[in-house]
């Protein structure tokens, strides 16, 4: 399945586009898409951290993925 | 319940209306914090602020943010304002204001939002410099 | 050192001024309490409320809070105001306005200042009810 | 010598007057001060408390009183 995944922050500017897509099995997990970044994109493994939200909720590596889904990717967040 | 008064938007905010708001005659204490851009971080001069959110989301976790707040402690209204965009030294990017009958729940609450909005709400800032810009947080 | 803006005032006290006057390009953080006549104390209903201060001691000892506020914290600029007269449900008595670099200074000293001041500055509330009055505080 | 003392809040009611005058003896200090109140004005002593200022500082018992002093009688404050 493909999963397109929303970038926001450094993570877009990594990216170079606001959504990227990215294939995957069609019975991927989190845990499974976030290696598949870090290959794509190295510039990713310099960062603190990212964490996956799925549907507009933060995902655990656990978390299925369907190509439904709204995927996002979330680098340190820094509001406020 | 608490009245719950969530927003993020790319316009100005303006503390007077957001006080306003939160203000009504079952309370007796109000307490407000209000973010402002400072002119310089880590001794570099800052130029601009430039704010992102993941809008959608960013509202669901304010939402989860002053739900939790009004669960824990006896409040009345509670206003959570972001600001997206470009922002200048001076300008507001985030106001909290918290209403409840008395001050020890205003500063409680008012204190948690803004810590925990700080962790966890899908908002990013970048702070750009006379000679550089940078992700705040982005990197060890 | 931080500037300080005290006063006593029987006009009414306006937020927004309050929180104008404490901004500053150096800050990152303000923490404003405003405190409001409620409508309902210990299930009675209040009419209005009057305070009275001894002014000349009261902005003394609001200056000795403020002074004793800036030196435990870093604090840029730092309000209290406090009005007199007759108040109405609705209407506020106080207002208490810091500015600091980071917010954890902000939220401190503004805590640390209504609560001492509540404890110290010679000013005194009377509760109207329908049916009667009361000093507060002043029995047992 | 004759104190002038200013009085506020449920004080002032219970004088029955913003000031009041005291006499007392030249070298009477604050404690000398209180007990005059309160057979004076015995209502003062329903009171949970209350405090005596000299020129607009709380003073202690000790405290010395002339009779240029400004001497006020502080109940329990309530402001805020």
């Amino acid at each position: 399945m493909i999963i397109n995944i929303k970038a926001f922050g450094i993570a877009r500017e990594i990216f170079g586009s606001t959504v990227v897509s990215i294939s995957l099995p069609d019975t991927a997990v989190v845990a499974d898409l976030l290696p598949e970044i870090k290959r794509l994109y190295p510039a990713m493994n310099k960062l603190s951290s990212f964490a996956i939200a799925v549907n507009g909720c933060y995902a655990t590596n656990e978390t299925a993925l369907t190509a439904a889904d709204e995927v996002a990717v979330i680098p340190p967040v820094s509001g406020g | 319940m608490a009245d719950l008064n969530i927003s993020i938007t790319p316009e100005p905010l303006v503390a007077a209306q957001c006080i306003e708001w939160v203000m009504s005659p079952q309370c007796g204490g109000i307490d407000v914090f209000i973010g402002t851009v400072r002119n310089h971080t880590s001794g570099k001069t800052v130029v601009r602020l430039e704010f992102e959110a993941y809008e959608s989301m960013a509202v669901s976790e304010m939402n989860k943010i002053a739900l939790d707040a009004a669960a824990r402690w006896d409040i009345q209204k509670l206003l959570i304002h972001h600001r997206t965009g470009v922002l200048a030294v001076g300008d507001i990017p985030v106001i909290i204001a918290v209403a409840a009958a008395h001050r020890d729940a205003a500063f409680a609450a008012c204190r948690y939002i803004i810590d925990t909005l700080k962790q966890t709400v899908p908002i990013w800032k970048k702070e750009v410099f006379e000679d550089g810009e940078v992700w705040v947080a982005a990197h060890p």
